[in-house]
């Protein structure tokens, strides 16, 4: 089965850091798994925690938030709050019982393209064992 | 929604060889959300660029969706060629087909797919871009220089020198900390006697508010007269201080007669008309630990003693005491050479111990290879190095700009933007951004005033950015969480109103605010809820 | 009228489910009440997949979310929606296509579906014993009658294809509980249904005289039931008692068809954020004043609001957690002023709702010292209403 | 703290009190619940002490939830002139969520709660409230909490007042003759001044914690059937599969304070275009859309500051047991952050501002 699953990874990268990071990936050719597709956003904080759930119930096998280092944000503090607010979202899908390692949370900069690929490959294995989300068929949500 | 044109960039064989541009062009016109799609072989060339203005006028497109590199390589060129062919800049989405598609997806089937979902994303998009309205505002191109340093002059004279106006602002006398070179006086001259820049000396700075294009500083004057200034600018200058080796084990400094600083020293023999010392000790990276970084700029100030008391008296003997020489540069390392010629000792050390024995102090070192040995010297002279000014924090809090971890000021970007700040239209130079020489300092002013320059001409409106956020008033009940979140003060209560509104001066568009907002009151213009779910949703199908 | 007649093969809801079907292969999906995973209610389905149809209700026991609603909530405005075919009560028919003219549903491409309606139990009793009120709705399809109905629909004379336009109706042979009959109502229906195969020119005449017969008695019982509204309803005193128990929780806006504004005035910052000094005010004024206030003026304004195309589905009372008569109240009233403007709201898709316009030459009865005088109607409630406000009694 | 013996049941005493307050003109108006009509229960602005007699401050219904009211009442100034509330400790920190939200203000109000026993979902009492009070009275004498309650109630481990200037003793106390007010804040003491002969006293903490306790007893009924290996994805659609999509649950709720909710606005609706695109992937969609959407997304909205007082199960008019899930779901996320929704005025709200130095375990 996870053989033939190819899941869909919706990927929200902020501009200055982790879409630079998946740039700098690609530029250097890094192959990685195409299972994630990226959602540009200026800052990690423009990722509302409903966008999360909306990929979820739409039927994403995976949700990644991606944003600068804590510290590094371009806009100063935007990545603590997506800290905060991804850290409330992944307890809300915890206590519904909703499966927790299909969101996840990393820090990539704009120069660590090698470390985009390991997120993105590991992620995808994570997914890849957890199988295909059981929102994405679902009728009665 | 508008007619959709999308255009397909083949990048030459980039994109063409890794992606099956056939195969999406067919999926995309079963969608059948595109009026037209493009294909070409290198949009971002001058004929690409022409081809795109032209066809979106012939076919008339009213959005445009451009799948090709990385926006962060084109978009502001995509922009600029849509804006030609007569639309707004902002009904326009480009893809990334590219960095994220056809270089980072061996299989060409799936990178296909893959470039398949970022298009449609695009295509669903789009369709909810409406034109944003470039907005300007008055601003004055006055600059205010707060520091009379080294940098601060610089800054200022160079800033004059183009015919724009300055006020400096001092808290004591133009010269700053190396008021005693003989190449300062010329410039405080300069300064003072320059007619575009008013110089306030021994001034209090009450408050400054105010945004890039319009600061207005309130001062006290010497004569405690309350003045304001407005300016476009700020150029901060707030210098830097010495390390205070005070308590600092092992040099005895305020404890052993004959053991002072650089500057003390340097006071004293200017003022001592007796007899010149035998031997003097001069020791290198005082406090070093302690500041936990290198200065960069003392050991040639250590240097300089040795060369004024050898020019004073060619026999008495000097040694420098150093862990490490910095000596970046030619200017540098010619300066150490023409040093070590006039016959000062260099001994490098690991430890080391001033004591006072008899008449003399004597220094004890131990090296490297753990030999040691000692040197008696008449006055031992300590070489501290850089610490951020006590004032730092103050002007960090009024200007919004971090501090970095030993109290300087951190501009934007070491790199993209050494001397701005993350403020805009507030920029550091000199020993308030960390510990800089005079060529430093002075680069530094240069690179500053060039930016005050180019940013603000007179009678030049201010262009803001277009992608910021916006308060909906009818769905705004005053909550406040956008105003907690926003890093920029951009977000602030209306209380009359009972409202979030926003300042699209300093809203810098990161949408923190949007995210934060519960009923969606808070949008950010490019990154609406609306766009947002078009894209997930598309990707998804 | 003509149709194809349909043996009932199984339960009634068996034949309809077979029914759609065919009728899913002529079109791209079917909008149809289903059980719930859960079992113990319903909720509309829009069902592509033929499987899903195995959970499709046709005719449910209960109406929990009114059907246009559920058609709205696809998206308002027009066009966009794929080839649905909706199935339908009549009253649900009706609002849908009040909504339609107020541009919140799109039927381009999408077509309407009634059946013959027996009525829905209460939602909440209905909750309280599903199984029981299966078998009870089992035997109202049989042609039983049953008083735990809900009440509008024991009085709904709109029962069947009166007064509504659909495309298709499915009529229960209640002279011959053995079939249905399927007629089309539109030429986009007469298309489906020839598409689907399930055209015919049977006829059916015994069952429109059933409709007849039904008719009758649906009148009477609605007649007796607006009488002894005209008896409540009456007065600001009459109307109070109504609504006593109400909580101003605005369910009964919430989930009204007709009311389909994103953000109901009453619930609007101007209506609801007032400064206190002027609650103050209030209450100085009459010694006190309850919070959430203007409980009179949110049913009278909402009644202003929507009256004219109240369908009396009864999804009003259905949803309010107080027991409060509401749509009794409303479908009494509505009847009244839509009598008044000889406005059948869902009649037909072009008539125009009668706010929307006017005829020069009209009304004036109301001229003057005219109008209407008899007690419980909207107008002297209102009137009433403003003159008792001074009174001191907590409003 | 300083204890005043009211003669009289609790209603009688707190109408003593509001009556008191009015004569000595150290309030203008008071703010409680009253009998607006035979059997019927509203919050009322009272300003004519003659209405006082309606007052009914302690009865055990909660048809809307009080930090609401006086959420309205102050949304856009305090009020003018002193106030007294008389508010359940949950309504008393909704209204506190309320004011960090810029919804309400505090100026001017005599905040007036007591120690609580819960109160009865608003539909038992349709046939009449008599038979509801004798049972609850009996039940709050002896402290213990009996099974006619809301089901938040009977879980409720915050029926003692915090930041209240006045708390009535309700819980465990015999108030067929006197009832017992406690002043907890100077101003508390300033206001009840001269009411009754009064004493320093404190609570009686071992019989609050004996509550407490039995309350605590009563969770694993009333939550733990909302525990994450119940729900999941399906456990969630059979829980709110019968949702008719009213949204009285966000309409009751005292947090949810948007003017127009993000759920009901153009921004979550379906666009008519997506439909099709629904129907390829799932092949049937439920209509209306978005049911669970909606309640996990308000969940993240308000679960930060949910104060469990069941207004939104009360609401449902499918008895969906929306308070019980919330409840459990408050009390994991506040503990994230160490909150606790309304537990005073001041304290930020967790998603309103961060440490840099936290939730490592979450950034990987």
């Amino acid at each position: 089965m996870a053989g033939d699953f190819q899941p869909t990874i919706v990927g929200f990268l902020c501009n200055w850091c982790s879409y630079a990071g998946a740039d700098l990936a690609g530029v250097s050719r890094m192959k990685m798994p195409a299972t994630m597709v990226a959602i540009r956003v200026m800052c990690s904080s423009r990722v509302d925690p409903l966008f999360v759930l909306k990929a979820f119930l739409n039927g994403a096998d995976g949700i990644l938030v991606a944003g600068c280092h804590p510290g590094d944000c371009h806009y100063q503090t935007g990545n603590y709050y997506t800290r905060r607010r991804f850290a409330l979202t992944q307890r809300v899908f915890n206590e519904l019982g909703l499966e927790t390692n299909r969101v996840r949370l990393s820090w990539v900069s704009a120069s660590e393209g090698g470390r985009f690929q390991e997120v993105v490959t590991g992620f995808s294995e994570t997914i890849v064992k957890a199988g295909p989300s059981p929102a994405r068929t679902e009728v009665f949500l | 929604m508008g007619k959709i044109g999308l255009y397909l960039c083949e990048c030459g064989p980039n994109i063409a060889e890794a992606i099956d541009l056939d195969r999406i062009t067919a999926e995309i016109k079963k969608d059948a959300k595109v009026a037209g799609i493009e294909r070409f072989k290198l949009l971002c060339s001058e004929d690409g660029k022409r081809f795109v203005t032209e066809s979106i006028k012939e076919r008339g497109y009213e959005r445009v969706v451009i799948a090709a590199c990385s926006p962060k390589q084109h978009q502001a060129t995509f922009e600029q060629v849509v804006a030609n062919a007569g639309l707004n800049a902002h009904v326009f989405q480009m893809v990334n087909i590219r960095e994220q598609c056809a270089w980072a997806t061996p299989d060409k089937e799936q990178a296909t797919s893959k470039a398949l979902r970022f298009i449609r994303a695009a295509i669903g998009r789009v369709r909810y871009h409406w034109p944003l309205e470039q907005k300007e505002i008055e601003c004055s191109p006055d600059t205010i220089v707060i520091g009379g340093g080294t940098a601060g002059i610089e800054a200022a004279l160079r800033i004059a020198q183009k015919g724009r106006k300055v006020f400096l602002l001092e808290k004591d006398e133009p010269g700053g900390t190396r008021r005693d070179r003989e190449w300062m006086a010329a410039r405080v001259d300069a300064l003072r006697n320059n007619p575009l820049i008013e110089v306030y000396e021994h001034c209090k700075i009450r408050e400054l508010l105010g945004f890039f294009g319009s600061f207005v500083a309130h001062l006290e004057t010497r004569e405690g007269n309350e003045v304001q200034l407005k300016a476009g600018s700020v150029v901060l200058a707030t210098g830097a201080v010495a390390f205070d080796p005070t308590g600092l084990a092992g040099y005895g400094y305020r404890e052993l007669e004959g053991v002072s600083t650089v500057r003390e020293f340097e006071k004293a023999a200017s003022d001592a008309s007796d007899g010149h010392p035998k031997s003097v000790a001069v020791i290198h990276c005082v406090g070093r630990e302690k500041l936990g970084y290198c200065s960069g700029t003392c050991c040639v100030e250590a240097m300089r003693v040795a060369r004024r008391v050898k020019e004073a008296s060619a026999e008495t003997e000097v040694t420098e005491f150093y862990r490490d020489l910095c000596l970046p540069g030619t200017e540098h390392d010619r300066f150490y050479h023409e040093t070590a010629k006039t016959g000062v000792r260099f001994v490098r050390f690991r430890d080391i111990d001033v004591a006072r024995e008899g008449p003399g102090l004597v220094v004890r070192y131990r090296q490297e290879d753990g030999s040691s040995g000692s040197v008696v010297a008449d006055a031992v002279v300590l070489s501290a190095g850089v610490a951020a000014g006590p004032a730092n924090a103050e002007f960090a809090r009024m200007f919004n700009i971090p501090l970095d971890e030993h109290g300087f000021f951190q501009s934007e970007h070491p790199v993209l933007n050494p001397v701005g700040t993350v403020t805009e239209g507030v920029f550091v130079v000199g020993g308030c951004r960390g510990p800089a020489g005079a060529l430093d300092a002075t680069a530094q002013a240069g690179a500053a005033a060039g930016k005050v320059l180019s940013a603000l001409v007179p009678g030049r409106r201010l262009r803001l950015e277009t992608r910021t956020s916006e308060v909906a008033e009818a769905l705004c009940v005053g909550c406040g969480i956008c105003v907690a979140a926003c890093a920029y003060g951009a977000a602030t209560l209306n209380e009359d109103r009972h409202i979030a509104v926003v300042n699209e001066v300093l809203c810098r568009g990161c949408g923190n605010c949007a995210a934060a907002c519960p009923s969606g009151a808070a949008q950010h213009r490019q990154f609406t809820t609306r766009q947002m779910d078009q894209e997930v949703t598309q990707i998804l199908r | 009228m003509k149709g194809k007649r349909i043996p009932v093969d199984g339960s009634v809801n068996d034949t309809l489910r077979s029914v759609l079907a065919l009728l899913l292969k002529a079109t791209d999906a079917v909008m149809v009440p289903s059980r719930i995973p859960s079992k113990e209610s319903f909720a509309y389905l829009l069902i592509r997949d033929p499987k899903l149809l195995e959970a499709a209700t046709p005719l449910a026991p209960v109406m929990p979310v009114q059907g246009a609603r559920a058609l709205q909530s696809m998206g308002r405005g027009r066009g966009g929606l794929p080839g649905i075919l909706c199935v339908l009560r009549p009253c649900e028919a009706r609002a849908a296509i009040e909504l339609f003219k107020r541009n919140q549903v799109d039927l381009e491409d999408v077509l309407l579906l009634t059946i013959d309606c027996p009525g829905a139990f209460p939602t909440r009793d209905y909750l309280g014993n599903p199984e029981e009120f299966d078998r009870r709705f089992e035997e109202i399809l049989q042609g039983k009658q049953d008083d735990g109905l809900r009440p509008d629909c024991k009085s709904c004379v709109g029962f069947s294809l009166q007064e509504v336009a659909s495309d298709v109706h499915i009529g229960l042979l209640r002279g011959k509980p053995g079939e249905v009959a399927v007629v089309h109502r539109s030429d986009r229906g007469e298309r489906l249904l020839a598409d689907a195969g399930v055209a015919g020119d049977d006829g059916i005449s015994d069952w429109e005289a059933g409709v007849e017969k039904e008719a009758r008695v649906r009148t009477g019982a609605r007649d007796s039931a607006f009488q002894e509204m005209k008896g409540r309803a009456a007065g600001v005193d009459g109307f109070e008692k109504l609504f006593a128990d109400c909580v101003n929780c605005h369910n009964c806006m919430r989930v009204c068809p007709i009311c389909y504004c994103r953000q109901c005035f009453f619930d609007s910052g101007d209506s609801v954020r007032l400064r206190a000094e002027d609650y103050f005010a209030r209450a100085q004024h009459r010694g006190g004043i309850r919070f959430p206030g203007d409980m009179m003026q949110f049913h009278v304004g909402r009644m202003y609001h929507m009256a004219l195309s109240c369908v009396a589905c009864g999804a009003c009372e259905d949803a309010c957690p107080m027991d409060v008569p509401v749509s009794r109240v409303f479908a009494f009233v509505g009847a009244g002023v839509q009598e008044q403007f000889g406005y059948a709201p869902g009649r037909s898709r072009e008539e125009a709702m009668p706010m929307t316009t006017f005829k020069e030459d009209e009304l004036h009865a109301f001229e003057d010292a005219g109008g209407i005088s008899a007690p419980g109607t909207t107008e002297t409630q209102s009137g009433k209403s403003k003159d008792q406000d001074s009174e001191g009694k907590v409003e | 703290m300083k204890r005043f013996q009211v003669p009289g049941t609790p209603d009688e005493a707190v109408r003593e009190l509001l009556g008191f307050l009015m004569e000595q003109e150290r309030i203008r108006g008071a703010f409680v619940l009253a009998e607006v009509n035979p059997g019927g229960f509203a919050y009322t602005l009272i300003a004519d002490r003659q209405l006082l007699g309606r007052a009914a401050p302690t009865v055990p219904l909660m048809p809307v939830n009080g930090g609401r009211m006086v959420s309205r009442l102050t949304t856009l100034e305090p009020v003018p002139e002193p106030t007294a509330v008389v508010l359940r400790p949950c309504e008393l920190r909704a209204l506190f969520e309320l004011v960090k939200l810029g919804q309400a203000r505090l100026d001017n109000l005599l905040l007036i709660s007591c120690t609580c026993g819960g109160v009865v979902p608003t539909r038992s009492v349709l046939g009449g409230i008599d038979p509801v009070l004798e049972k609850h009275r009996d039940a709050l004498e002896s402290g213990v909490t009996w099974d006619g309650l809301r089901d938040t109630c009977r879980v409720c481990a915050e029926f003692v007042p915090k930041g209240a200037d006045v708390t009535v003793a309700l819980v465990g106390k015999d108030t067929r003759q006197t009832t017992d007010m406690l002043a907890e804040t100077e101003k508390g003491e300033r206001f009840l001044e001269g009411l009754s002969p009064s004493s320093e006293s404190e609570p009686d903490t071992g019989m609050l914690e004996r509550v407490g306790e039995e309350r605590a007893g009563h969770r694993p009924a009333v939550l733990d059937r909302f525990s994450p290996d119940a729900l999941g994805i399906s456990g969630l659609i059979s829980v709110f599969g019968r949702c008719i999509n009213c949204h009285a649950c966000s309409n009751a709720c005292p947090v949810c304070y948007c003017n127009t909710c993000h759920f009901e606005s153009a921004d979550a609706e379906q666009k008519p275009g997506t439909v099709s695109d629904e129907l390829d992937q799932r092949g049937g969609l439920r209509l209306p859309v978005g049911t669970i959407y909606y309640h996990v997304g308000r969940m993240l909205h308000v679960s930060l500051s949910c104060v469990g007082c069941g207004m939104c199960s009360d609401a449902c008019p499918v008895n969906i047991p929306v308070a019980s899930i919330f409840t459990r779901l408050a009390g994991s996320v506040q503990g994230m952050f160490d909150y606790l929704a309304g537990r005073d005025a001041e304290e930020k709200i967790p998603t309103s501002t961060f440490e840099a130095e936290e939730l490592k375990e979450v950034g990987a």
